[in-house]
């Protein structure tokens, strides 16, 4: 088991045609995701070749795609101005799952596609996110395959590269994944650090969670007291942004001190009280997690 | 992006809602000419980044041309929190009944634009919620159908008692609404909304800051940007790609992704040293980018050594020990090195390095400790 | 029994100072009707007078009119171009049946209007509708008092006056209604004929129902299908506008034939298919009720 | 309302849909200067609120300035459908490579605004619904979010092949839906959209249709309306505050309350007699409302008797006699009245006619058979 994605995802690329698109529709198709379409308007009919020969076939919708594939999840790699429109289209096409991995999409943009993917229904990671991987299952997004390997923890972070990190410290540690999920470092997110626990609480082969915050917002604290209140697995925490000053924005639109509000002390202590293990440097999550398994 | 009060106010002229007259001058013998132009007295106000103005000695009044000119003189030029004020706004002063605080940012809890208005005006609205939370009536505006009247009343309810100000005050608020989603803003405020002698409801302060990931296809607002006013070495950053902040520490640091940085200059932190700066690459590998990184970083001399925490995804490690090797090559870089690399292209990259007699880890924590030590021997 | 209001309706008046609000507001205090505050911005504090020396308060919103009378019930009498932001303002305050009696609301307005109070959970009847009444319990609107009476027929209709036609005519016969209402004539409106007849249909006092149709749209080829498909109790069904041209607006903003649909022949033919008595007159209709009761 | 051809275009043209250019000529002479001043092949297109102007001759080419001002001549002064035409729109003939339709409405049904294109332009919606329907694309736009990107360029892909065009109609319907909101407009229609040689999508024929209750906040479109190009009777019965439509009978009606207009026109139609009219007085009870029915009723020379079914509810039936008495006094009526009252105030009404030697039934059935008879009589 795994969460969000597995075997049975059926793949669509929104933006396949594109650089980003086109070079991580082959390492996904490389590490065995099932990837049975690309969606470029005025691109349709054609075919995406990928690794050793395989071929992709290319649409100009996604409802035509999901029409003609059956596609049950979506990656999207399209451009920041065109992002939202993009994650509608695949909500309105019924998708059940979609990835935006899009750094830059304004965020009343997603003041309006919060609402409109809620109503139809459908999961959205991300935007500005680094996607997702079930390791030997299925790969959605950016993340590196050679840094995962399966396992029994589940990892959810608000950051890409320092989510590598953390899988990365495990791996070598001997410790394995069953899904990595980045959740994206923007301030308004489809799916939320909560969303996940629920799902790696109910997947029978995760035994315990790392989840890496950051500065700003609240989400940590929430998922602190989702953890105390309807976790039985063992959850460790770490919260990057210790040394960063108030009322700025520390790359991730989301990763920003607002007045004395959303700092990592605050987030830190949330998680000491409620049983969340925080390591106080990323390496030290490896002891952590030997602890818990 | 940050705009100045005086672009503000007229992004907020143009949709609708009543601001006072008011005109920018760059030298004290313009704010005379304006001053002159108005008559009476006016306030003569620093334009520029930053908040507390007012108690920096960068607002104030003038009750005749000549004094304009003497204050103008003052306030241009001063320093406010490290910037220079390079314009003043020159506006009438008013006859002010009453001040009132309203605004709007986007909130992540709701996920919404949240509106924000107090009968407190004038103050910094932060100081208000600390002190008197209870004083701010906030609600959350549903994007799909925007700032409904009646929500424009109740919130106006709780500024005013008269209907006529109740109503006045519920059309700006919908104006506000209108130009905080027109202009792409992440944060539109008016402190404060002032009440005069005849009961007219004004904008008399505004202030609106612009989602950087909005000035792509709004060329006007974009426009508005005032390098002049920012730190040059921000300036150079945002053009080269690279999200940079200055920090007071004397370990410069280069890293890929916001969250990794972070948790970089919290290690630097943890093993004692200092971070000079937050530095982050991005995504992309162009190795024409870590030379802009470390030009902007070696223009800070209390930097004493500087950490490279490249895990290789999409950023390519060859790219970013390319990047290293030709900025080595075209300028001059008079602190150590400290390389970490790990990730994709890993093994290309060590060759890259090693041709230039350059050596890397692949541990966080060993470049970390590398690089404090060497921060504390340079001391 | 009766549907939509009874005794336990705890009405507000929106617009209660107005020159329509105002007279209906007095009449419906005769009438019984449990009028617990009005709604006029402005004027909140003051009271109105009502009849008999009773007094109605006045607040400046329908948020403070709920939060301080426990209305459950609201009807509004605003001018059209406020109408829509009315309604939702009555939506957002949580009462559970908001009757619009204002005649003229764009229907662009509309096209929002219902969403959102969709969304809210809340019932709306109308707009451009004479409201409702439960013989002998509440009234709600500005239906005429001195022709209904209590009894077994449940009314429901798209107009005014024509409504009343039936009403005086069912009650000069001695026929009772449990209630009566008018959905109104709009082309776009909160409640439809199913919303009543399914109502009627659970409402154990009402035995037999009149559904006045006219042309414009499908709600009555759909009522039609509901009946057939839904419905225990007869139905006696009447259509207006037998005589009208194509193409041009008779009075209500809905009753217009587009092209060769939404005639009333079509309509009386689906009405007659599904098992629904149809008065050729208006007179017609007491024999056709007397033959099913 | 009805809005000309050359007035939709130029809402169009505002919100940015590509619009040939084009003017209006009043005089044969004035469409020849226009036709000179564009050079080449014009068309010369009849202003009127009716369907089919093609087939009735309403649209003309001409190859010259001298043969505009001709044909301007022969089109200017003719009827169409009832209509006087009073002014032509002037415009350079277009090289048609492709005509589409692209048109929204406001649907009952869906209860939102709805999009309907066909590859099958330049010809009436109705008739290609009739035909083939299944050459005719819809889509429901949510209010709350407007015509996204996607959904334009799915229905733009209905209608183009290549990829520039079907970005340049996706353009156009989004301009299109903004055009139709901002106006207030119960329909709005391109037909036809057309591609010319070299490939551009561009709006040729424009059509929109106002919500009357749009108007009191839109003058700017209120003010567009042409009363000129309506029949009199309707304007005359519009600035009463009466909604009126002539019809072909004898037997003319005053009604409150639309069902029951029509309720009325029937039931004269179920004993015999043809209306003359479709005549609501509304809800309010004001007698001028009764004295400008009968103005307006009474200029049709087709009506042998006058009937009135008014059900006093808001409606006073004293207000109603007191309008009767008042007309009979000054103007001239000169077919019988029969009238049913009954409801609000119905004894006061009955003495009030009383005293104008006026009779009055409670019944709609009497009073119907009563005018059926009469106007037979009369025959």
């Amino acid at each position: 088991m795994a969460i969000l994605i597995d075997q049975s995802t059926r793949l669509l690329v929104q933006g396949i045609t594109g650089r980003d698109g086109s070079f991580h529709t082959r390492q996904m198709l490389e590490y065995g995701t099932r990837v049975v379409g690309g969606v470029t308007p005025g691109k349709g009919g054609q075919t995406f070749d990928g690794p050793g020969g395989s071929a992709v076939p290319i649409f100009n919708t996604v409802a035509d795609a999901v029409a003609a594939t059956g596609a049950n999840t979506t990656v999207i790699y399209v451009p920041p101005p065109f992002a939202a429109d993009a994650i509608m289209e695949a909500a309105d096409a019924g998708v059940a799952l979609i990835v935006a991995i899009t750094e830059g999409v304004p965020v009343l943009d997603m003041t309006r596609v919060y609402p409109y993917v809620r109503e139809k229904g459908v999961r959205l990671v991300g935007p500005n996110c680094p996607g997702l991987i079930s390791p030997g299952k299925s790969k959605v997004g950016i993340m590196p395959a050679s840094i995962v390997r399966p396992g029994p923890v589940g990892v959810v972070s608000r950051s890409g590269t320092l989510t590598y990190e953390f899988v990365y410290l495990l791996t070598q540690a001997g410790i394995g994944q069953t899904t990595c999920v980045g959740i994206g470092g923007d301030p308004i997110n489809g799916t939320s650090f909560i969303d996940c626990l629920q799902a790696f609480e109910q997947d029978p082969e995760t035994e315990a969670v790392v989840l890496m915050g950051e500065i700003g917002g609240t989400d940590e604290q929430q998922a602190a007291a989702y953890v105390k209140a309807n976790m039985s697995k063992p959850v460790v925490g770490f919260i990057a942004g210790q040394t960063a000053p108030p009322g700025r924005r520390m790359g991730h639109a989301g990763a920003i001190i607002s007045g004395s509000a959303g700092t990592a002390a605050e987030k830190i202590q949330v998680f000491a009280e409620n049983g969340i293990g925080v390591a106080c440097k990323p390496s030290d999550v490896v002891g952590l997690i030997q602890a818990v398994l | 992006m940050n705009i100045h009060e005086y672009q503000a106010r007229q992004l907020l002229r143009a949709h609708g809602i009543p601001v006072p007259p008011g005109e920018v001058a760059t030298t004290p013998a313009e704010a005379e000419r304006i001053a002159a132009g108005f008559g009476g007295t006016v306030v003569i106000k620093a334009q520029v980044h930053a908040g507390g103005r007012g108690k920096a000695g960068g607002v104030k009044l003038a009750g005749s041309p000549a004094e304009a000119r003497l204050k103008a003189e003052a306030i241009l030029g001063m320093m406010i929190k490290g910037l220079t004020v390079r314009q003043v706004l020159v506006a009438p002063a008013e006859d002010i009944a009453s001040e009132a605080y309203v605004g709007i940012i986007v909130d992540r809890a709701s996920k919404r634009p949240v509106f924000m208005v107090s009968r407190e005006g004038g103050v910094d609205i932060e100081e208000v919620a600390a002190r008197n939370p209870g004083a701010i009536r906030r609600l959350a505006v549903d994007p799909r159908f925007g700032l409904l009247s009646f929500q424009a009343y109740q919130l106006a309810t709780a500024l005013y008692d008269d209907l006529k100000q109740q109503r006045a005050c519920a059309r700006i608020l919908q104006q506000l609404y209108a130009a905080f989603v027109a202009a792409g803003a992440s944060l539109a405020e008016i402190n404060p909304l002032v009440t005069n002698g005849t009961g007219e409801v004004k904008a008399l302060d505004a202030k609106m800051n612009i989602d950087d990931n909005e000035l792509d296809r709004r060329p006007d607002i974009a426009a508005l940007r005032d390098t002049s006013a920012e730190p040059p070495a921000e300036t150079l950053a945002r053009e080269a790609g690279l999200t940079f902040i200055k920090l007071d520490g004397d370990i410069g640091n280069v890293v890929n992704g916001a969250g990794l940085a972070m948790a970089t200059m919290d290690l630097i932190k943890y093993y004692g040293g200092e971070p000079a700066n937050f530095l982050d690459i991005g995504g992309s590998s162009n190795p024409e980018k870590v030379v802009n990184a470390l030009r902007i970083i070696t223009t800070d001399p209390n930097v004493k050594v500087i950490c490279f925490n490249i895990f290789g995804g999409i950023t390519r490690c060859d790219d970013v020990a390319n990047g290293i090797v030709e900025a080595t090559r075209r300028i001059h870089i008079p602190v150590p090195l400290v390389i970490r690399l790990t990730g994709t292209n890993e093994a290309e990259a060590l060759r890259i390095l090693a041709g230039a007699g350059l050596s890397a880890t692949t541990s966080m924590d060993e470049v970390v400790q590398q690089a404090v030590a060497l921060a504390k021997n340079q001391g």
